[in-house]
Protein backbone atom coordinates (compact mmCIF):
# COMPACT_ATOMS: atom_id res chain seq x y z
CA UNK A 1 0.00 0.00 0.00
CA UNK A 2 2.69 2.54 1.31
CA UNK A 3 4.74 1.56 -1.88
CA UNK A 4 1.95 2.41 -4.03
CA UNK A 5 1.05 5.37 -2.23
CA UNK A 6 4.80 6.95 -3.33
CA UNK A 7 4.86 5.88 -6.41
CA UNK A 8 1.87 7.99 -7.23
CA UNK A 9 3.27 10.17 -5.53
CA UNK A 10 6.45 10.55 -7.46
CA UNK A 11 4.74 9.82 -10.75
CA UNK A 12 2.53 13.36 -10.10
CA UNK A 13 6.37 14.95 -9.20
CA UNK A 14 7.24 13.48 -12.57
CA UNK A 15 3.92 14.62 -14.79
CA UNK A 16 4.78 18.12 -12.90
CA UNK A 17 8.29 18.28 -14.57
CA UNK A 18 7.07 17.39 -17.53
CA UNK A 19 4.53 19.93 -17.72
CA UNK A 20 7.25 22.43 -16.49
CA UNK A 21 9.42 21.45 -18.63
CA UNK A 22 6.89 22.30 -22.08
CA UNK A 23 6.45 25.64 -20.23
CA UNK A 24 10.37 26.52 -20.13
CA UNK A 25 10.57 25.09 -24.11
CA UNK A 26 7.53 27.24 -25.07
CA UNK A 27 9.11 30.12 -23.08
CA UNK A 28 12.78 29.67 -24.90
CA UNK A 29 11.24 29.35 -29.12
CA UNK A 30 8.42 32.05 -27.69
CA UNK A 31 11.94 34.14 -27.33
CA UNK A 32 14.10 33.10 -30.14
CA UNK A 33 11.10 34.12 -32.37
CA UNK A 34 11.03 37.30 -30.48
CA UNK A 35 14.82 37.93 -30.36
CA UNK A 36 15.84 36.37 -33.42
CA UNK A 37 13.95 36.23 -35.97
CA UNK A 38 10.92 38.94 -35.15
CA UNK A 39 14.18 41.32 -33.99
CA UNK A 40 15.71 40.86 -37.42
CA UNK A 41 12.68 40.95 -39.41
CA UNK A 42 12.19 44.80 -38.33
CA UNK A 43 15.43 45.40 -39.35
CA UNK A 44 14.83 44.43 -42.58
CA UNK A 45 11.67 46.35 -42.82
CA UNK A 46 13.56 49.26 -41.92
CA UNK A 47 16.00 48.74 -44.43
CA UNK A 48 13.18 48.76 -47.28
CA UNK A 49 12.34 51.76 -46.15
CA UNK A 50 15.42 53.23 -46.90
CA UNK A 51 15.26 51.95 -49.88
CA UNK A 52 12.02 53.53 -50.81
CA UNK A 53 13.57 56.74 -49.97
CA UNK A 54 16.00 56.76 -52.09
CA UNK A 55 14.97 54.76 -54.70
CA UNK A 56 16.49 57.13 -57.27
CA UNK A 57 20.16 56.29 -55.76
CA UNK A 58 21.73 53.30 -57.72
CA UNK A 59 24.68 52.89 -54.80
CA UNK A 60 22.26 53.55 -51.70
CA UNK A 61 20.07 50.69 -53.38
CA UNK A 62 23.35 48.12 -53.73
CA UNK A 63 24.87 48.98 -50.23
CA UNK A 64 21.15 48.52 -48.47
CA UNK A 65 20.38 45.07 -50.69
CA UNK A 66 23.47 43.82 -49.95
CA UNK A 67 23.17 44.70 -45.80
CA UNK A 68 19.60 42.80 -46.56
CA UNK A 69 21.23 40.15 -48.26
CA UNK A 70 23.05 39.19 -45.10
CA UNK A 71 20.43 39.37 -42.64
CA UNK A 72 18.19 37.64 -44.81
CA UNK A 73 20.52 34.61 -44.87
CA UNK A 74 20.79 34.61 -41.30
CA UNK A 75 16.97 34.82 -40.64
CA UNK A 76 16.76 31.89 -42.95
CA UNK A 77 19.79 29.96 -41.29
CA UNK A 78 18.09 30.85 -37.38
CA UNK A 79 14.37 29.53 -38.82
CA UNK A 80 15.49 26.17 -40.44
CA UNK A 81 17.75 25.74 -37.04
CA UNK A 82 14.77 26.15 -34.73
CA UNK A 83 12.16 23.93 -36.86
CA UNK A 84 14.91 21.15 -37.43
CA UNK A 85 15.69 21.43 -33.43
CA UNK A 86 12.10 20.97 -32.52
CA UNK A 87 11.64 18.09 -34.83
CA UNK A 88 14.25 17.18 -37.90
CA UNK A 89 12.56 17.06 -40.91
CA UNK A 90 14.57 13.84 -42.18
CA UNK A 91 12.33 11.93 -39.30
CA UNK A 92 9.38 12.75 -40.84
CA UNK A 93 10.32 11.81 -44.44
CA UNK A 94 13.19 9.34 -44.39
CA UNK A 95 12.55 7.36 -41.09
CA UNK A 96 14.46 7.05 -38.11
CA UNK A 97 17.47 5.59 -40.48
CA UNK A 98 18.02 8.30 -41.95
CA UNK A 99 17.75 10.85 -39.24
CA UNK A 100 19.90 8.81 -36.51
CA UNK A 101 22.79 8.72 -39.16
CA UNK A 102 22.14 12.79 -39.60
CA UNK A 103 21.99 13.28 -35.57
CA UNK A 104 25.53 11.25 -35.59
CA UNK A 105 27.16 13.27 -38.07
CA UNK A 106 26.36 16.41 -36.28
CA UNK A 107 28.61 15.67 -33.98
CA UNK A 108 31.93 15.88 -36.08
CA UNK A 109 34.53 14.51 -33.38
CA UNK A 110 37.20 17.23 -32.05
CA UNK A 111 35.50 18.91 -29.12
CA UNK A 112 32.49 17.15 -29.77
CA UNK A 113 32.17 14.00 -29.03
CA UNK A 114 32.79 11.50 -32.00
CA UNK A 115 29.46 9.19 -32.50
CA UNK A 116 29.86 6.35 -34.58
CA UNK A 117 27.09 4.67 -36.43
CA UNK A 118 26.85 1.53 -37.23
CA UNK A 119 23.81 -0.08 -39.45
CA UNK A 120 23.45 -3.76 -38.32
CA UNK A 121 20.74 -4.77 -40.54
CA UNK A 122 18.84 -2.94 -42.88
CA UNK A 123 14.55 -4.13 -43.39
CA UNK A 124 13.11 -1.44 -45.29
CA UNK A 125 9.95 -1.92 -43.56
CA UNK A 126 9.30 1.46 -41.60
CA UNK A 127 7.60 0.88 -38.26
CA UNK A 128 4.94 3.64 -36.64
CA UNK A 129 6.14 7.19 -37.12
CA UNK A 130 5.40 7.59 -32.85
CA UNK A 131 7.45 4.85 -32.25
CA UNK A 132 10.38 6.11 -34.45
CA UNK A 133 9.88 9.57 -33.02
CA UNK A 134 9.82 7.91 -29.60
CA UNK A 135 13.26 5.87 -30.46
CA UNK A 136 14.92 9.03 -31.89
CA UNK A 137 13.96 11.61 -28.75
CA UNK A 138 15.22 8.36 -26.44
CA UNK A 139 18.49 8.51 -28.62
CA UNK A 140 19.13 12.65 -28.16
CA UNK A 141 18.71 12.42 -24.80
CA UNK A 142 21.32 9.85 -24.05
CA UNK A 143 23.82 11.68 -26.22
CA UNK A 144 23.12 14.59 -24.25
CA UNK A 145 23.94 12.92 -21.13
CA UNK A 146 26.76 11.20 -22.20
CA UNK A 147 28.00 14.77 -23.00
CA UNK A 148 26.97 16.51 -20.21
CA UNK A 149 27.42 14.34 -17.78
CA UNK A 150 29.97 11.69 -18.97
CA UNK A 151 32.04 13.58 -21.12
CA UNK A 152 32.43 10.72 -23.09
CA UNK A 153 34.59 11.19 -26.50
CA UNK A 154 33.29 8.41 -28.08
CA UNK A 155 30.06 6.90 -28.48
CA UNK A 156 28.82 4.40 -29.82
CA UNK A 157 25.33 3.27 -31.76
CA UNK A 158 23.91 0.18 -33.16
CA UNK A 159 20.75 -0.01 -34.85
CA UNK A 160 19.05 -2.85 -35.96
CA UNK A 161 16.42 -2.72 -38.39
CA UNK A 162 14.24 -6.08 -38.11
CA UNK A 163 11.24 -6.80 -40.18
CA UNK A 164 9.77 -7.63 -36.68
CA UNK A 165 11.52 -4.12 -34.81
CA UNK A 166 14.20 -2.47 -33.78
CA UNK A 167 17.12 -3.33 -31.84
CA UNK A 168 19.10 -0.17 -30.49
CA UNK A 169 22.66 -0.61 -28.49
CA UNK A 170 23.91 2.07 -27.01
CA UNK A 171 27.18 3.01 -25.25
CA UNK A 172 29.39 5.57 -24.23
CA UNK A 173 33.46 5.96 -23.00
CA UNK A 174 32.62 8.22 -20.35
CA UNK A 175 32.50 8.89 -16.66
CA UNK A 176 30.02 6.62 -16.02
CA UNK A 177 27.49 6.16 -13.27
CA UNK A 178 25.74 4.05 -10.19
CA UNK A 179 22.69 3.30 -11.16
CA UNK A 180 21.37 2.84 -7.96
CA UNK A 181 22.23 6.14 -6.93
CA UNK A 182 20.82 7.74 -9.56
CA UNK A 183 17.28 5.60 -8.52
CA UNK A 184 17.30 7.78 -5.26
CA UNK A 185 17.19 10.23 -7.07
CA UNK A 186 16.55 10.67 -10.29
CA UNK A 187 16.47 12.97 -13.03
CA UNK A 188 13.97 14.02 -15.95
CA UNK A 189 15.97 12.74 -18.63
CA UNK A 190 16.08 9.13 -17.62
CA UNK A 191 12.61 9.12 -16.37
CA UNK A 192 11.64 10.54 -19.89
CA UNK A 193 12.98 7.90 -21.57
CA UNK A 194 11.53 5.06 -19.13
CA UNK A 195 8.19 6.72 -19.96
CA UNK A 196 8.75 6.89 -23.86
CA UNK A 197 10.01 2.70 -23.00
CA UNK A 198 7.02 2.01 -21.30
CA UNK A 199 4.84 3.79 -23.88
CA UNK A 200 5.62 2.10 -27.21
CA UNK A 201 5.98 -1.31 -24.85
CA UNK A 202 9.57 -1.70 -25.59
CA UNK A 203 12.65 -3.75 -23.67
CA UNK A 204 15.36 -1.73 -21.79
CA UNK A 205 18.50 -1.85 -20.28
CA UNK A 206 21.27 0.45 -19.11
CA UNK A 207 24.07 -0.46 -17.23
CA UNK A 208 26.84 1.37 -16.11
CA UNK A 209 29.67 1.97 -13.25
CA UNK A 210 31.95 5.06 -12.28
CA UNK A 211 34.31 4.64 -14.57
CA UNK A 212 33.08 2.09 -16.71
CA UNK A 213 30.77 3.90 -19.59
CA UNK A 214 26.90 3.70 -20.72
CA UNK A 215 25.42 0.66 -21.90
CA UNK A 216 22.42 0.46 -23.18
CA UNK A 217 20.47 -2.01 -25.20
CA UNK A 218 16.55 -1.08 -26.31
CA UNK A 219 14.31 -3.58 -27.77
CA UNK A 220 10.86 -2.80 -30.11
CA UNK A 221 9.05 -5.64 -31.11
CA UNK A 222 5.95 -4.72 -33.65
CA UNK A 223 2.88 -5.55 -32.62
CA UNK A 224 3.91 -6.28 -29.13
CA UNK A 225 1.09 -4.70 -26.91
CA UNK A 226 2.18 -1.70 -24.99
CA UNK B 1 15.34 27.03 -76.28
CA UNK B 2 15.34 25.00 -72.74
CA UNK B 3 11.47 24.48 -71.68
CA UNK B 4 10.89 24.72 -68.05
CA UNK B 5 8.02 23.49 -66.02
CA UNK B 6 8.20 24.81 -62.19
CA UNK B 7 6.16 22.94 -59.16
CA UNK B 8 6.31 24.90 -55.97
CA UNK B 9 3.29 26.12 -53.09
CA UNK B 10 4.59 29.39 -52.52
CA UNK B 11 2.93 31.24 -54.95
CA UNK B 12 5.08 34.57 -54.48
CA UNK B 13 8.32 32.58 -54.52
CA UNK B 14 6.71 30.52 -58.15
CA UNK B 15 5.94 33.87 -59.45
CA UNK B 16 9.01 35.80 -58.44
CA UNK B 17 11.46 32.99 -59.86
CA UNK B 18 9.65 32.53 -63.02
CA UNK B 19 9.59 36.23 -63.92
CA UNK B 20 13.40 36.63 -62.94
CA UNK B 21 13.94 32.73 -65.32
CA UNK B 22 11.55 34.57 -68.02
CA UNK B 23 13.67 37.30 -68.39
CA UNK B 24 16.85 34.78 -69.79
CA UNK B 25 16.34 35.20 -74.03
CA UNK B 26 16.93 31.30 -74.32
CA UNK B 27 14.47 29.93 -71.34
CA UNK B 28 10.85 29.33 -71.62
CA UNK B 29 8.32 28.44 -68.73
CA UNK B 30 5.84 25.86 -70.42
CA UNK B 31 3.55 25.73 -67.06
CA UNK B 32 3.57 26.12 -63.36
CA UNK B 33 1.78 24.37 -60.35
CA UNK B 34 1.43 24.60 -57.16
CA UNK B 35 1.59 20.67 -55.75
CA UNK B 36 2.87 17.84 -56.98
CA UNK B 37 -0.87 16.48 -58.29
CA UNK B 38 -1.29 19.59 -60.59
CA UNK B 39 1.85 18.89 -61.92
CA UNK B 40 0.98 15.24 -62.87
CA UNK B 41 -2.17 16.58 -64.42
CA UNK B 42 -0.07 19.18 -66.54
CA UNK B 43 2.29 16.99 -67.62
CA UNK B 44 -0.20 14.40 -69.04
CA UNK B 45 -1.92 16.85 -70.68
CA UNK B 46 0.99 18.94 -72.38
CA UNK B 47 1.68 18.58 -75.81
CA UNK B 48 5.33 19.55 -75.47
CA UNK B 49 7.07 18.22 -72.39
CA UNK B 50 9.35 20.45 -70.86
CA UNK B 51 12.89 19.78 -70.74
CA UNK B 52 13.86 20.59 -66.96
CA UNK B 53 11.43 20.48 -63.85
CA UNK B 54 12.33 23.20 -60.94
CA UNK B 55 10.80 21.14 -58.20
CA UNK B 56 10.16 22.30 -54.84
CA UNK B 57 10.26 19.07 -52.02
CA UNK B 58 6.87 20.24 -49.52
CA UNK B 59 4.21 20.89 -51.21
CA UNK B 60 0.60 19.49 -50.23
CA UNK B 61 -1.40 16.77 -51.60
CA UNK B 62 1.95 15.16 -53.40
CA UNK B 63 5.31 16.53 -52.28
CA UNK B 64 8.58 16.65 -54.52
CA UNK B 65 9.89 12.77 -53.20
CA UNK B 66 6.98 11.25 -54.36
CA UNK B 67 6.70 13.39 -57.66
CA UNK B 68 10.34 12.90 -57.94
CA UNK B 69 9.58 8.86 -57.94
CA UNK B 70 6.66 8.85 -60.19
CA UNK B 71 8.70 11.06 -62.99
CA UNK B 72 11.59 8.64 -63.12
CA UNK B 73 9.10 5.89 -64.37
CA UNK B 74 5.97 7.95 -66.07
CA UNK B 75 9.01 10.56 -67.98
CA UNK B 76 11.91 9.23 -67.47
CA UNK B 77 13.69 12.44 -70.07
CA UNK B 78 12.53 15.24 -67.98
CA UNK B 79 15.23 16.32 -66.40
CA UNK B 80 14.36 17.52 -62.12
CA UNK B 81 16.26 20.59 -60.42
CA UNK B 82 15.30 20.20 -56.90
CA UNK B 83 15.15 23.72 -55.07
CA UNK B 84 14.50 23.22 -51.38
CA UNK B 85 14.87 24.69 -48.07
CA UNK B 86 15.88 21.34 -47.03
CA UNK B 87 19.51 20.62 -47.58
CA UNK B 88 20.34 17.74 -45.34
CA UNK B 89 22.19 14.79 -46.91
CA UNK B 90 19.55 12.25 -46.62
CA UNK B 91 17.28 14.88 -48.53
CA UNK B 92 20.06 15.75 -50.97
CA UNK B 93 21.11 11.70 -51.44
CA UNK B 94 17.42 10.15 -51.80
CA UNK B 95 16.66 12.88 -54.58
CA UNK B 96 19.48 12.05 -56.45
CA UNK B 97 19.03 8.86 -56.62
CA UNK B 98 15.66 9.52 -57.39
CA UNK B 99 17.16 10.86 -60.77
CA UNK B 100 17.37 14.58 -59.79
CA UNK B 101 20.30 16.41 -62.07
CA UNK B 102 20.35 19.58 -59.53
CA UNK B 103 19.72 20.31 -55.86
CA UNK B 104 19.72 23.45 -54.77
CA UNK B 105 18.93 25.20 -51.75
CA UNK B 106 15.74 28.32 -51.83
CA UNK B 107 18.35 30.66 -51.21
CA UNK B 108 21.00 29.75 -54.04
CA UNK B 109 21.13 32.91 -56.16
CA UNK B 110 19.21 33.27 -59.69
CA UNK B 111 22.02 32.84 -61.22
CA UNK B 112 23.01 29.89 -59.91
CA UNK B 113 19.64 28.86 -60.88
CA UNK B 114 19.93 29.76 -64.29
CA UNK B 115 23.58 28.07 -64.72
CA UNK B 116 22.29 25.11 -63.41
CA UNK B 117 19.53 24.74 -65.82
CA UNK B 118 21.99 25.11 -68.57
CA UNK B 119 24.59 22.63 -67.16
CA UNK B 120 21.49 20.49 -66.75
CA UNK B 121 20.31 20.77 -70.19
CA UNK B 122 23.67 19.88 -71.24
CA UNK B 123 25.64 17.00 -69.33
CA UNK B 124 22.10 16.04 -67.54
CA UNK B 125 23.38 16.99 -64.56
CA UNK B 126 25.20 19.90 -62.11
CA UNK B 127 26.18 19.00 -58.61
CA UNK B 128 27.91 22.60 -57.11
CA UNK B 129 30.43 22.21 -54.44
CA UNK B 130 28.10 22.08 -51.94
CA UNK B 131 26.50 18.85 -53.17
CA UNK B 132 29.46 17.52 -54.24
CA UNK B 133 30.68 17.69 -50.54
CA UNK B 134 27.29 15.86 -49.28
CA UNK B 135 27.85 13.04 -51.51
CA UNK C 1 -5.43 -1.56 -3.36
CA UNK C 2 -7.11 -1.47 -6.18
CA UNK C 3 -7.66 1.68 -6.45
CA UNK C 4 -3.99 2.79 -6.32
CA UNK C 5 -3.69 0.58 -8.92
CA UNK C 6 -6.11 1.94 -10.93
CA UNK C 7 -5.03 5.75 -9.84
CA UNK C 8 -1.64 4.80 -10.95
CA UNK C 9 -2.43 3.55 -14.43
CA UNK C 10 -4.50 6.28 -14.75
CA UNK C 11 -1.66 9.28 -14.27
CA UNK C 12 0.67 6.77 -16.19
CA UNK C 13 -2.06 7.43 -19.29
CA UNK C 14 -1.93 10.90 -18.46
CA UNK C 15 1.75 11.59 -18.45
CA UNK C 16 2.17 9.92 -21.52
CA UNK C 17 -0.98 12.29 -23.28
CA UNK C 18 1.16 14.83 -22.06
CA UNK C 19 3.79 13.87 -23.87
CA UNK C 20 2.18 13.06 -26.61
CA UNK C 21 0.34 16.50 -26.92
CA UNK C 22 4.17 18.08 -26.63
CA UNK C 23 5.42 16.09 -29.32
CA UNK C 24 1.86 17.49 -31.54
CA UNK C 25 2.81 21.01 -30.59
CA UNK C 26 6.97 20.50 -31.30
CA UNK C 27 5.51 19.27 -34.89
CA UNK C 28 2.76 21.70 -35.19
CA UNK C 29 5.42 24.79 -34.83
CA UNK C 30 8.13 22.93 -36.93
CA UNK C 31 5.85 23.48 -39.53
CA UNK C 32 4.40 26.46 -38.55
CA UNK C 33 8.22 28.04 -38.68
CA UNK C 34 8.85 26.26 -42.22
CA UNK C 35 5.38 26.82 -44.01
CA UNK C 36 4.67 30.58 -42.73
CA UNK C 37 8.15 32.10 -41.84
CA UNK C 38 10.81 30.55 -43.94
CA UNK C 39 9.22 30.32 -46.83
CA UNK C 40 8.23 33.67 -47.02
CA UNK C 41 11.73 34.38 -46.11
CA UNK C 42 12.69 32.99 -49.15
CA UNK C 43 10.57 35.08 -51.24
CA UNK C 44 12.16 37.96 -49.34
CA UNK C 45 15.46 36.80 -50.53
CA UNK C 46 13.73 36.33 -54.19
CA UNK C 47 13.25 39.82 -54.57
CA UNK C 48 16.24 41.06 -53.17
CA UNK C 49 17.99 39.98 -56.23
CA UNK C 50 14.99 41.15 -58.36
CA UNK C 51 15.95 44.30 -56.74
CA UNK C 52 19.34 44.05 -57.08
CA UNK C 53 19.44 42.82 -60.88
CA UNK C 54 17.07 46.32 -61.77
CA UNK C 55 18.69 48.26 -59.89
CA UNK C 56 18.64 50.90 -62.40
CA UNK C 57 15.17 50.75 -63.28
CA UNK C 58 13.07 53.01 -60.65
CA UNK C 59 9.75 51.58 -61.29
CA UNK C 60 10.79 48.28 -61.20
CA UNK C 61 11.91 48.94 -57.55
CA UNK C 62 9.05 50.74 -56.40
CA UNK C 63 6.58 47.77 -57.09
CA UNK C 64 9.28 45.07 -56.00
CA UNK C 65 9.70 47.64 -52.79
CA UNK C 66 5.75 47.06 -52.53
CA UNK C 67 5.88 43.55 -52.83
CA UNK C 68 8.27 43.44 -50.29
CA UNK C 69 6.90 45.82 -47.84
CA UNK C 70 3.56 43.27 -47.91
CA UNK C 71 5.24 40.19 -47.28
CA UNK C 72 7.68 41.05 -44.54
CA UNK C 73 5.03 43.10 -42.91
CA UNK C 74 3.21 39.00 -42.78
CA UNK C 75 6.02 37.86 -41.87
CA UNK C 76 6.66 39.72 -38.87
CA UNK C 77 2.76 39.29 -38.16
CA UNK C 78 3.13 35.63 -38.40
CA UNK C 79 6.33 35.11 -36.04
CA UNK C 80 4.62 37.82 -33.77
CA UNK C 81 1.42 35.23 -33.61
CA UNK C 82 3.13 32.14 -33.06
CA UNK C 83 5.60 33.42 -30.05
CA UNK C 84 2.28 35.26 -28.50
CA UNK C 85 0.87 31.71 -28.95
CA UNK C 86 3.62 30.28 -27.04
CA UNK C 87 3.95 32.83 -24.49
CA UNK C 88 2.30 36.24 -24.04
CA UNK C 89 4.74 38.45 -23.72
CA UNK C 90 1.76 40.34 -21.73
CA UNK C 91 2.66 37.62 -19.43
CA UNK C 92 6.04 37.96 -18.44
CA UNK C 93 6.34 41.78 -18.70
CA UNK C 94 3.32 43.10 -16.87
CA UNK C 95 1.61 39.95 -15.19
CA UNK C 96 -1.43 38.34 -14.78
CA UNK C 97 -3.73 41.18 -14.75
CA UNK C 98 -2.81 42.14 -17.82
CA UNK C 99 -2.63 39.61 -19.71
CA UNK C 100 -6.32 38.21 -18.66
CA UNK C 101 -7.26 41.43 -19.89
CA UNK C 102 -5.47 41.10 -23.50
CA UNK C 103 -6.80 37.86 -23.22
CA UNK C 104 -10.32 38.83 -23.04
CA UNK C 105 -9.89 41.54 -24.88
CA UNK C 106 -9.19 39.19 -28.23
CA UNK C 107 -12.41 37.75 -27.73
CA UNK C 108 -14.25 40.86 -29.76
CA UNK C 109 -17.50 39.34 -29.07
CA UNK C 110 -19.72 38.75 -32.77
CA UNK C 111 -18.96 35.63 -33.72
CA UNK C 112 -16.82 34.97 -31.24
CA UNK C 113 -18.10 34.93 -27.39
CA UNK C 114 -17.80 38.06 -25.65
CA UNK C 115 -15.35 37.63 -22.87
CA UNK C 116 -16.20 40.14 -19.62
CA UNK C 117 -13.44 40.63 -17.57
CA UNK C 118 -13.95 42.14 -14.18
CA UNK C 119 -11.53 43.24 -11.70
CA UNK C 120 -12.17 43.09 -8.36
CA UNK C 121 -9.54 44.40 -6.15
CA UNK C 122 -6.28 44.88 -7.43
CA UNK C 123 -3.31 44.76 -5.04
CA UNK C 124 -0.03 45.58 -6.95
CA UNK C 125 1.63 42.46 -4.77
CA UNK C 126 2.79 40.08 -7.54
CA UNK C 127 2.95 36.72 -6.99
CA UNK C 128 5.31 34.43 -8.43
CA UNK C 129 5.56 33.95 -12.09
CA UNK C 130 4.58 30.55 -12.05
CA UNK C 131 1.80 30.71 -10.61
CA UNK C 132 0.22 33.41 -12.92
CA UNK C 133 1.27 31.30 -15.93
CA UNK C 134 -0.51 28.14 -14.54
CA UNK C 135 -3.86 30.28 -13.47
CA UNK C 136 -3.24 31.79 -17.07
CA UNK C 137 -2.83 28.59 -18.61
CA UNK C 138 -6.07 27.41 -16.85
CA UNK C 139 -7.99 29.65 -18.33
CA UNK C 140 -6.88 29.57 -21.71
CA UNK C 141 -8.21 26.07 -21.44
CA UNK C 142 -11.16 26.91 -19.66
CA UNK C 143 -12.33 29.50 -22.63
CA UNK C 144 -11.38 26.69 -24.89
CA UNK C 145 -13.64 24.87 -23.71
CA UNK C 146 -16.93 27.08 -23.08
CA UNK C 147 -16.37 27.46 -26.97
CA UNK C 148 -15.58 24.18 -28.18
CA UNK C 149 -18.08 22.48 -26.10
CA UNK C 150 -20.55 25.03 -24.63
CA UNK C 151 -20.65 27.24 -27.57
CA UNK C 152 -21.13 30.21 -24.91
CA UNK C 153 -21.97 33.25 -25.93
CA UNK C 154 -20.72 34.72 -22.86
CA UNK C 155 -17.63 34.29 -20.81
CA UNK C 156 -17.61 36.39 -17.44
CA UNK C 157 -14.31 36.12 -15.87
CA UNK C 158 -13.79 37.91 -12.15
CA UNK C 159 -10.14 38.38 -11.08
CA UNK C 160 -9.35 39.02 -7.80
CA UNK C 161 -6.60 40.24 -6.53
CA UNK C 162 -5.66 40.39 -2.90
CA UNK C 163 -2.68 40.60 -0.95
CA UNK C 164 -1.98 37.14 -0.02
CA UNK C 165 -3.69 35.76 -2.88
CA UNK C 166 -5.49 35.36 -6.11
CA UNK C 167 -9.45 34.25 -6.66
CA UNK C 168 -10.83 33.70 -10.15
CA UNK C 169 -14.45 33.40 -11.05
CA UNK C 170 -15.39 31.84 -14.21
CA UNK C 171 -18.32 31.52 -15.93
CA UNK C 172 -20.12 31.00 -18.99
CA UNK C 173 -23.47 30.66 -20.41
CA UNK C 174 -23.53 27.72 -22.31
CA UNK C 175 -24.68 24.11 -22.64
CA UNK C 176 -22.89 22.62 -19.58
CA UNK C 177 -22.17 19.57 -19.15
CA UNK C 178 -22.45 16.52 -16.51
CA UNK C 179 -19.47 16.39 -14.41
CA UNK C 180 -19.99 13.17 -13.34
CA UNK C 181 -20.14 11.99 -16.84
CA UNK C 182 -17.18 14.00 -17.52
CA UNK C 183 -15.35 12.07 -14.69
CA UNK C 184 -15.55 8.78 -15.94
CA UNK C 185 -13.99 9.83 -19.32
CA UNK C 186 -12.09 12.85 -18.79
CA UNK C 187 -10.15 14.61 -21.35
CA UNK C 188 -7.13 15.75 -21.09
CA UNK C 189 -7.97 19.60 -20.89
CA UNK C 190 -9.87 19.27 -17.52
CA UNK C 191 -6.93 17.10 -16.01
CA UNK C 192 -4.34 19.40 -17.13
CA UNK C 193 -5.95 21.97 -15.04
CA UNK C 194 -6.69 19.86 -11.81
CA UNK C 195 -2.70 18.83 -12.56
CA UNK C 196 -2.18 22.54 -12.44
CA UNK C 197 -4.24 23.32 -9.44
CA UNK C 198 -2.33 20.71 -7.93
CA UNK C 199 0.91 21.71 -8.21
CA UNK C 200 0.62 24.95 -6.87
CA UNK C 201 -1.76 24.36 -4.61
CA UNK C 202 -4.80 26.09 -5.09
CA UNK C 203 -8.42 25.11 -4.10
CA UNK C 204 -10.70 24.02 -7.09
CA UNK C 205 -14.51 23.89 -7.81
CA UNK C 206 -16.14 23.13 -11.15
CA UNK C 207 -19.65 23.53 -11.22
CA UNK C 208 -21.88 22.64 -14.35
CA UNK C 209 -25.59 20.98 -15.65
CA UNK C 210 -26.29 20.75 -19.45
CA UNK C 211 -28.18 23.39 -20.09
CA UNK C 212 -26.95 25.63 -17.27
CA UNK C 213 -23.63 26.94 -18.19
CA UNK C 214 -20.23 26.18 -16.49
CA UNK C 215 -18.92 27.67 -13.02
CA UNK C 216 -15.85 27.84 -11.97
CA UNK C 217 -13.97 29.01 -8.41
CA UNK C 218 -10.15 28.39 -7.95
CA UNK C 219 -8.55 30.07 -4.95
CA UNK C 220 -4.70 30.46 -4.49
CA UNK C 221 -3.49 31.64 -1.17
CA UNK C 222 0.84 32.70 -1.20
CA UNK C 223 2.52 30.68 0.98
CA UNK C 224 0.35 27.63 1.10
CA UNK C 225 2.24 24.72 0.56
CA UNK C 226 1.25 22.52 -2.27
N1 LIG D 1 26.00 8.96 -19.91
C1 LIG D 1 26.13 9.27 -18.60
N2 LIG D 1 27.36 9.37 -18.03
C2 LIG D 1 27.49 9.68 -16.73
N3 LIG D 1 26.46 9.92 -15.91
C3 LIG D 1 25.21 9.85 -16.41
C4 LIG D 1 24.99 9.52 -17.76
N4 LIG D 1 23.66 9.50 -17.97
C5 LIG D 1 23.09 9.81 -16.80
N5 LIG D 1 24.01 10.02 -15.85
C6 LIG D 1 23.76 10.34 -14.44
O1 LIG D 1 22.39 10.13 -14.19
C7 LIG D 1 21.79 11.29 -13.70
C8 LIG D 1 20.36 11.37 -14.16
O2 LIG D 1 20.29 11.62 -15.54
P1 LIG D 1 18.98 12.29 -16.14
O3 LIG D 1 19.13 12.43 -17.60
O4 LIG D 1 17.83 11.52 -15.63
O5 LIG D 1 18.94 13.72 -15.44
P2 LIG D 1 19.86 14.98 -15.72
O6 LIG D 1 20.57 14.80 -17.02
O7 LIG D 1 20.70 15.23 -14.51
O8 LIG D 1 18.84 16.16 -15.86
P3 LIG D 1 17.83 16.36 -17.10
O9 LIG D 1 18.03 15.22 -18.05
O10 LIG D 1 16.49 16.34 -16.46
O11 LIG D 1 18.21 17.65 -17.68
C9 LIG D 1 22.66 12.42 -14.16
O12 LIG D 1 22.55 13.54 -13.35
C10 LIG D 1 24.04 11.78 -14.10
O13 LIG D 1 24.53 11.83 -12.79
N1 LIG E 1 -17.47 24.83 -20.90
C1 LIG E 1 -17.97 23.64 -21.23
N2 LIG E 1 -19.21 23.50 -21.75
C2 LIG E 1 -19.70 22.30 -22.09
N3 LIG E 1 -19.04 21.15 -21.95
C3 LIG E 1 -17.80 21.19 -21.43
C4 LIG E 1 -17.20 22.43 -21.05
N4 LIG E 1 -15.97 22.16 -20.56
C5 LIG E 1 -15.81 20.83 -20.64
N5 LIG E 1 -16.91 20.25 -21.16
C6 LIG E 1 -17.11 18.79 -21.36
O1 LIG E 1 -16.09 18.12 -20.66
C7 LIG E 1 -15.33 17.27 -21.54
C8 LIG E 1 -13.89 17.20 -21.11
O2 LIG E 1 -13.25 18.43 -21.33
P1 LIG E 1 -11.67 18.44 -21.50
O3 LIG E 1 -11.20 19.84 -21.68
O4 LIG E 1 -11.10 17.69 -20.36
O5 LIG E 1 -11.42 17.58 -22.80
P2 LIG E 1 -11.69 18.00 -24.32
O6 LIG E 1 -11.89 19.48 -24.40
O7 LIG E 1 -12.79 17.12 -24.83
O8 LIG E 1 -10.37 17.60 -25.05
P3 LIG E 1 -8.97 18.38 -24.88
O9 LIG E 1 -9.14 19.50 -23.90
O10 LIG E 1 -8.05 17.32 -24.37
O11 LIG E 1 -8.64 18.89 -26.23
C9 LIG E 1 -15.57 17.87 -22.90
O12 LIG E 1 -15.41 16.92 -23.90
C10 LIG E 1 -17.00 18.38 -22.80
O13 LIG E 1 -17.89 17.32 -23.01
K1 LIG F 1 12.43 34.08 -71.93
MG1 LIG G 1 19.64 14.21 -18.78
MG1 LIG H 1 7.02 24.21 -50.56
MG1 LIG I 1 -10.62 20.87 -23.54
Amino acid sequence: MKAKALQLAHQEQLLYSTILTQEEERKRIAKDLHDEIGSKLNVINLNLHRLRKFATEPTVITDTVHDLFEIIGNTIDTTRRISHDLLPPTLENFGLREAVRELCESYPGGTAPEVVFDLLQDHPLRVDKSIELNVFRILQELINNSIRHGRASRIGIRLWLKPDGISLGYQDNGRGFDPEKVRENPGLGLQNIQSRINMIGADYQLQSQPGKGVQVQIDYRIHKVP
Amino acid sequence: MINLAIAEDEALFRKGMIALLEGEPDLRICFEAGDGQELLQKLKSADLLPDILLLDLKMPKLNGIEVAKIIREEYPSLRIIVLSTYFSKAFIINMIELGAGAYLPKNATPDQVISSIHEVYQKGFSYDQAVMEVI
